[in-house]
């Protein structure tokens, strides 16, 4: 049973063009090549680079030639080494950050500037210290001009859903980091963007309530058609979730290759088969780790 | 009550130094009277009403000034903030003009509101007007980037944007400016209560100098610090305090 | 023009001073509304310094003002002749020099080396001073000399004296007498014994030429009342100061002590006389020590006596210059 | 070049507005004087080198002064941070206290220091210091606690935490104070310089307003923004720029 | 092979003394009771409660009567429901935050106040921005008083450590999620405390990185015999890491159950015995947490 509302047959491999084969892939991966098809894309990356200024005159290179299609209702997880711009990518498709080459499109137009279309779950949060619980989860509904009446009612269902119905009135000091965490979750989710940009929005969570949520998540998504891009550094949460897995390099940030998870939903965290494809995706990220270890230090090892 | 005698003993010493200096005749008392000198002079001043009156006037002065300067520095700090070329223009001269001493608006002030109430404004506003501005664009450069491209995030934009976030956010900054905008507006009432013979505490004040009267002049100085005190405690430690509850904010030991 | 004359309102300008006698004690006894009639509104404003007062009328906030003679000359050049005209006096005289006790000052030699305070850098005092100390072989320290002449605020020089820190200074009333009675001074000459008659003027009445130009009779029953207040004043000196230092108590909040006030009023003259010659005399002055500017500006104009002079005509008095 | 452009344009709007309202001759020259007549004025100061002295004089005075109160307000600001019995006498009275107009301290400036420029600097002193201990002390209490405790944690204590921690995690909120007691500075330096004749710029724009001047006046106005203007130039903007560099502090747009 | 110093024999479950087996657990845990034993502890907590003042007049019970010993040199790892009162506890060891009852020792003496042999990692970080990422490092040597050249050398070592050398001269801001986190573990190692308190400190690392991390952190356990209290909200990480795992109940935060992880070491993430392990502590974990939702929704269920 998928609840996955797009359903494509296997593609090669997205930089060395290896075809992959049309039935499922063992492991349940199968290799993709997003930029192959020509359909209507949700969100659609062209030549995508991004530039930091760093110390002095020095600069990095945080995203170096993105392409990448997001089908609508799709579910893409991106995974990839720690620093090697995934919340960069998520701020330029965001609106909030302009890349130094390419352009996004969002229903094949071009985007400029941020929209309540697209909301980011920011890695840092980004929850107003001013307001309340509710009222940092009704402020995207507020600014959209959504009724008071329904607003409130919204608020009190997503606050119960991320299990924080009870902390409605007090100020985000006051709460937990994964109490926060959740405070996004629901903040997002109550504004209910066409397109969920989510920046390691469980990271802070225990098992427990993270897979309750992983539920909650799934079942919005797949009630309600919504486009996900989902990063996280949890691998088999990746596989959990997604239609689509893309790993990124490094530094700077390309897309090394792209995994369809072709595992039938619900899924589970701990099922062997997750388990599984996250060991292939994992091999490969680690790879790409060691390599840039590697490169980092000239040859030298870390002693230990 | 333990905070009320602390409070107690640091004023009594205080006085009783004074007291100590004036008796010991260190200056004439022309110039640096006793603390009873300067009890008689308040208690002259409130018997002949003139100390009420002069309250009465400047305080409606200060409110009516102050609240107006501060809504007119947070729209002009809005300006500033939105609007690139005025930030250019205007924001390299905030300071600047803000360091105009208030004797150079007294004659625009006789000038466009003749002898009125209104030129007194006119001086209060002037001088206290850019320092909640100053203050407003310091918060909006210092403010974490997070909270605008939050707001923008979730669809704020323009005065939205302005009003539901970056106002909010430099808050903490603006008591700052709204502190010291008080002292400013202070300063230029006494200013403008100089264009002509207004009835104020400026005026109490000035009289005192003029007449080398130290008593009236550190009496005067003494009401303007209880009505600061009481201001401050009543205003800004009420907000300070809120800002700190809800933002988890706390003096650091 | 009786309907016009029915909605005016004049709007006068003085200080709450003793040289300001008429105006206070005019305002009140309500002297001059009685005497415009109930036709004219008056609209009294109370200054603190001549600046003021002069910017005041320049954005044609008031009408008239008592004013001194400093005040009234920067005003009119700087109007170029066009703001203002005197068109009476109201006070002459009131400025000493008072020198400290102990400061060792017998006779004018001694000012040799010695620090000197008046009010205000190129004011009455400060003119007196100087041209008094050129009359007597000296010069201040900025002309070369080795007087030094420091313009202060009348109620610093009290503290200095306190201090120990000033020798003399060339001040009006009511600080010449509190220098002597508060500053352990003791007084060296008055001014008025260097003048002619021993009249200089201290305080006058200007009028801006927009007034006197539109409403010349209301200026003239302005100055037929200030002249018979004079009178009455002159006549009635312990009543007129009780009123006058009461008036100045409600105004300012502080009465003068009774023996200042009449310590300094003795050394007064409440006139109606401008004493013109002895404006331009100390305008002179003032041009010689550098304080006019370039040029001698024609002060023949700043006069306009003619009202005064009918009045006093009227009166059958003798007119003045 | 752009931007240069763009003030050139806003300031001669500015003038220009000037310049016609003074040629319609809505209010007499002697009021509202042309910009040829301040630029006259102008020019005459510098050629007489009378703006130059006083210019040279009155910056000496607040670069003094202004150091001085800088410093001397940040050690109080320390005393009343670190000090609970400090804090609750001393803190609500810094608001109060500051707004005592700079005429309240020319008595004391007299009496201690006679006519001398320490009397000058002790009216500027009086009158910046407690802008800058405000705003330090609106920091400490609005500073996020984490950087106190994340100090503590890693062993700062007493002056070390002050001078490692909460100093520089506060310096966004000092900014705006150094500001401000900028402003306070030069206000209080020309209350100061018309103590005596002292050459300054005040005193200039005491003549200019004693012989009713009002070219002189705005003369003197134009050096005092001018040099406020290069002043926040080069010193509070770069330090504001410094510091968004370093926190990644970011205007919002 | 195990690096553990200490090695004590199984105890009786916590709170319900139900005698455990004196042999290892057959998935390599063993329920202990750490108030049992009298020999010197490192860190004693004794009946620690918590209060916090929540919005208007109530008050939340964060930690209820908390008793707990750390033995010198002992792994303790921390897991337990969002929200539990972790971060609390550790703030309170940390000598940051006054317990409203009970107290601390450290050493068998009363704490009063922080001090440089307790280094606590925050959940928040706590980097300073006005430092660049070496003077961040370097900032609880300098406090110590440690001189300039040690403290340099230190700083490349300890920076090297997290793969951020190359950032040495950068500002906080200008690092990813990921980096931060590292920048913190490197200035709370290079503070070479006896006692390192940490919060949840790989949360925002990729998989590999932790991975990584994880080695070098063991190791430099061992050789240095640091006692080392671990929250973490990742069950595997615990039983990975831990010598003992205590498991926190909802709210207020109890110790449910503590478990002493009887694994030989050098262990791996992915290990089955690991997995094993964990998969126990995370039923129980899964129990607390349904528990007290239903508590919290008075038997009202989330509908899905
Ligand atoms: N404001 C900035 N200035 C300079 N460099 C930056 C800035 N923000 C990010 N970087 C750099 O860009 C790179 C990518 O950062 P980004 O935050 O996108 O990484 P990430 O993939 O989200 O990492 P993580 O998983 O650790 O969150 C990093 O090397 C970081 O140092
Ligand atoms: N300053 C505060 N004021 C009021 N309540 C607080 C405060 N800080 C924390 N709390 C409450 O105390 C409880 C415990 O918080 P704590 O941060 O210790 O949880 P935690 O176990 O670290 O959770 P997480 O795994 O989500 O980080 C939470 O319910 C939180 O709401
Ligand atoms: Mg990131
Ligand atoms: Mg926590």
């Amino acid at each position: 049973m998928t609840t996955n509302p797009i359903s494509q047959p296997g593609f090669s491999e997205h930089r060395s063009p290896v075809r992959g084969s049309v039935t499922p892939h063992k492991s349940g991966l199968v290799p993709v090549r997003s930029n192959g098809n020509n359909g209507t894309a949700k969100l659609t990356l062209k030549n995508l680079s991004l530039t930091y200024k760093a110390n002095g005159s020095s600069r990095l290179l945080a995203l170096d030639g993105i392409d990448l299609k997001v089908k609508p209702g799709e579910f893409l997880c991106i995974v990839g080494p720690s620093g090697c711009g995934k919340s960069t990518l998520l701020h330029v498709i965001a609106g909030l950050q302009q890349p130094t080459a390419g352009h996004v499109l969002v229903d094949d137009n071009l985007m400029d500037g941020p929209g309540t279309d697209r909301i980011l779950i920011f890695q840092e949060l980004g929850l107003f210290p001013w307001l309340t619980v509710s009222e940092n989860v009704e402020f995207g509904m507020k600014m959209k001009g959504i009724a008071r009446a329904e607003r409130q009612e919204k608020v009190q269902y997503y606050l119960r859903l991320v299990h924080l119905a009870q902390f409605k009135d007090s100020y985000i000091h006051q709460l937990s980091g994964g109490m926060r965490q959740r405070v996004a979750l629901a903040r997002a989710l109550a504004t209910e963007p066409d397109v969920l940009l989510m920046d390691e929005p469980f990271a802070a969570l225990d098992a427990q309530t993270r897979d309750l949520l992983h539920d909650e998540l799934e079942r919005i998504w797949a009630e309600t058609g919504r486009t996900i891009v989902f990063v996280t550094h949890n691998v088999r949460e990746a596989v959990r979730l997604g239609d689509r897995v893309a790993l990124f390099t490094f530094r700077p940030g390309r897309i090394k290759r792209e995994y369809k998870v072709d595992l039938p939903r619900p899924r589970h965290l701990e099922d062997v088969t997750v388990a599984k494809s996250a060991r292939e995706i994992l091999d490969d990220l680690r790879e790409e780790i060691n390599k840039s270890l590697e490169a980092e230090y000239a040859g030298e090892v870390l002693k230990r | 009550m333990k905070k009320f005698m602390r409070h107690a003993i640091f004023y009594s010493v205080l006085i009783g130094i004074w007291a100590l200096l004036a008796k010991l005749k260190v200056w004439p008392p022309y110039v640096f009277p006793s603390p009873q000198g300067v009890v008689e002079s308040l208690a002259a001043g409130f018997a002949d009403h003139s100390f009420w009156i002069a309250i009465g006037v400047s305080m409606k002065r200060m409110l009516l000034g102050y609240s107006l300067s501060v809504l007119l520095g947070m729209v002009l700090g809005l300006g500033v903030a939105s609007n690139k070329f005025l930030e250019e223009t205007m924001g390299g001269l905030l300071v600047s003009l803000q360091s105009l001493p208030s004797i150079c608006w007294l004659p625009l002030a006789v000038l466009w509101f003749g002898l009125t109430e209104k030129a007194i404004l006119f001086v209060v506003v002037m001088g206290s007007l850019l320092s909640v501005t100053i203050a407003m664009e310091t918060g909006r450069q210092q403010m974490p980037k997070i909270y605008g491209m939050a707001g923008r995030n979730l669809g704020a934009r323009g005065f939205r944007l302005f009003w539901h976030v970056l106002l909010p956010a430099s808050l903490p900054y603006i008591i700052s400016g709204l502190k010291q905008g008080w002292a400013f507006a202070w300063r230029s009432l006494i200013s403008g209560e100089m264009i002509f013979v207004s009835l104020g505490l400026g005026q109490l004040l000035m009289m005192g100098r003029d007449l080398n009267d130290m008593s009236q002049v550190i009496a005067v100085m003494i009401l303007i610090i209880a009505i600061g005190y009481i201001v401050d405690g009543l205003v800004f430690r009420t907000i300070e305090r809120r800002l700190q509850q809800k933002w988890g904010l706390a003096p650091a030991t | 023009t009786g309907s016009l004359q029915a909605q005016t309102t004049i709007r006068v300008g003085a200080f709450p001073n003793i040289t300001h006698a008429q105006p206070m004690i005019g305002k009140a006894n309500g002297d001059f509304e009685k005497a415009m009639g109930p036709s004219v509104k008056i609209q009294w404003t109370s200054f603190n310094a001549g600046p003021s007062a002069i910017e005041a009328l320049f954005a044609g906030a008031i009408d008239m003002t008592y004013i001194g003679p400093n005040p009234a000359i920067t005003g009119y050049v700087r109007s170029g002749g066009g703001a203002l005209r005197v068109v009476a006096g109201a006070a002459s005289g009131g400025a000493s020099l008072v020198v400290r006790n102990d400061s060792g000052i017998q006779k004018p030699e001694d000012f040799h080396g010695k620090k000197v305070a008046s009010p205000q850098m190129g004011n009455t005092q400060d003119v007196a001073l100087r041209a008094w100390l050129k009359a007597h072989g000296m010069k201040s320290m900025d002309k070369g000399g080795d007087v030094q002449v420091v313009p202060l605020a009348n109620p610093d020089q009290l503290t200095l004296f306190l201090k120990k820190e000033l020798d003399a200074a060339w001040a009006p009333e009511p600080w010449a007498t509190r220098l002597i009675r508060e500053g352990n001074g003791r007084l060296f000459l008055e001014e008025r014994d260097l003048w002619p008659q021993g009249q200089f003027v201290t305080t006058h009445l200007i009028v801006s030429a927009k007034l006197l130009r539109d409403h010349p009779d209301l200026v003239k029953n302005w100055i037929r009342a200030h002249v018979e207040l004079t009178d009455w004043i002159n006549a009635h000196q312990p009543e007129a100061k009780r009123i006058l230092n009461q008036q100045i108590q409600k105004e300012t909040g502080k009465a003068l002590p009774p023996a200042v006030l009449d310590e300094a009023f003795a050394r007064l003259q409440v006139t109606y006389d401008p004493v013109r010659n002895s404006l331009l005399t100390s305008a002179r002055s003032a041009y010689d020590a550098g304080f006019l500017g370039k040029q001698m500006p024609d002060l023949s104009k700043m006069y306009d006596l003619t009202l005064l002079n009918q009045i006093l005509a009227e009166k059958g008095r003798k007119a003045v210059q």
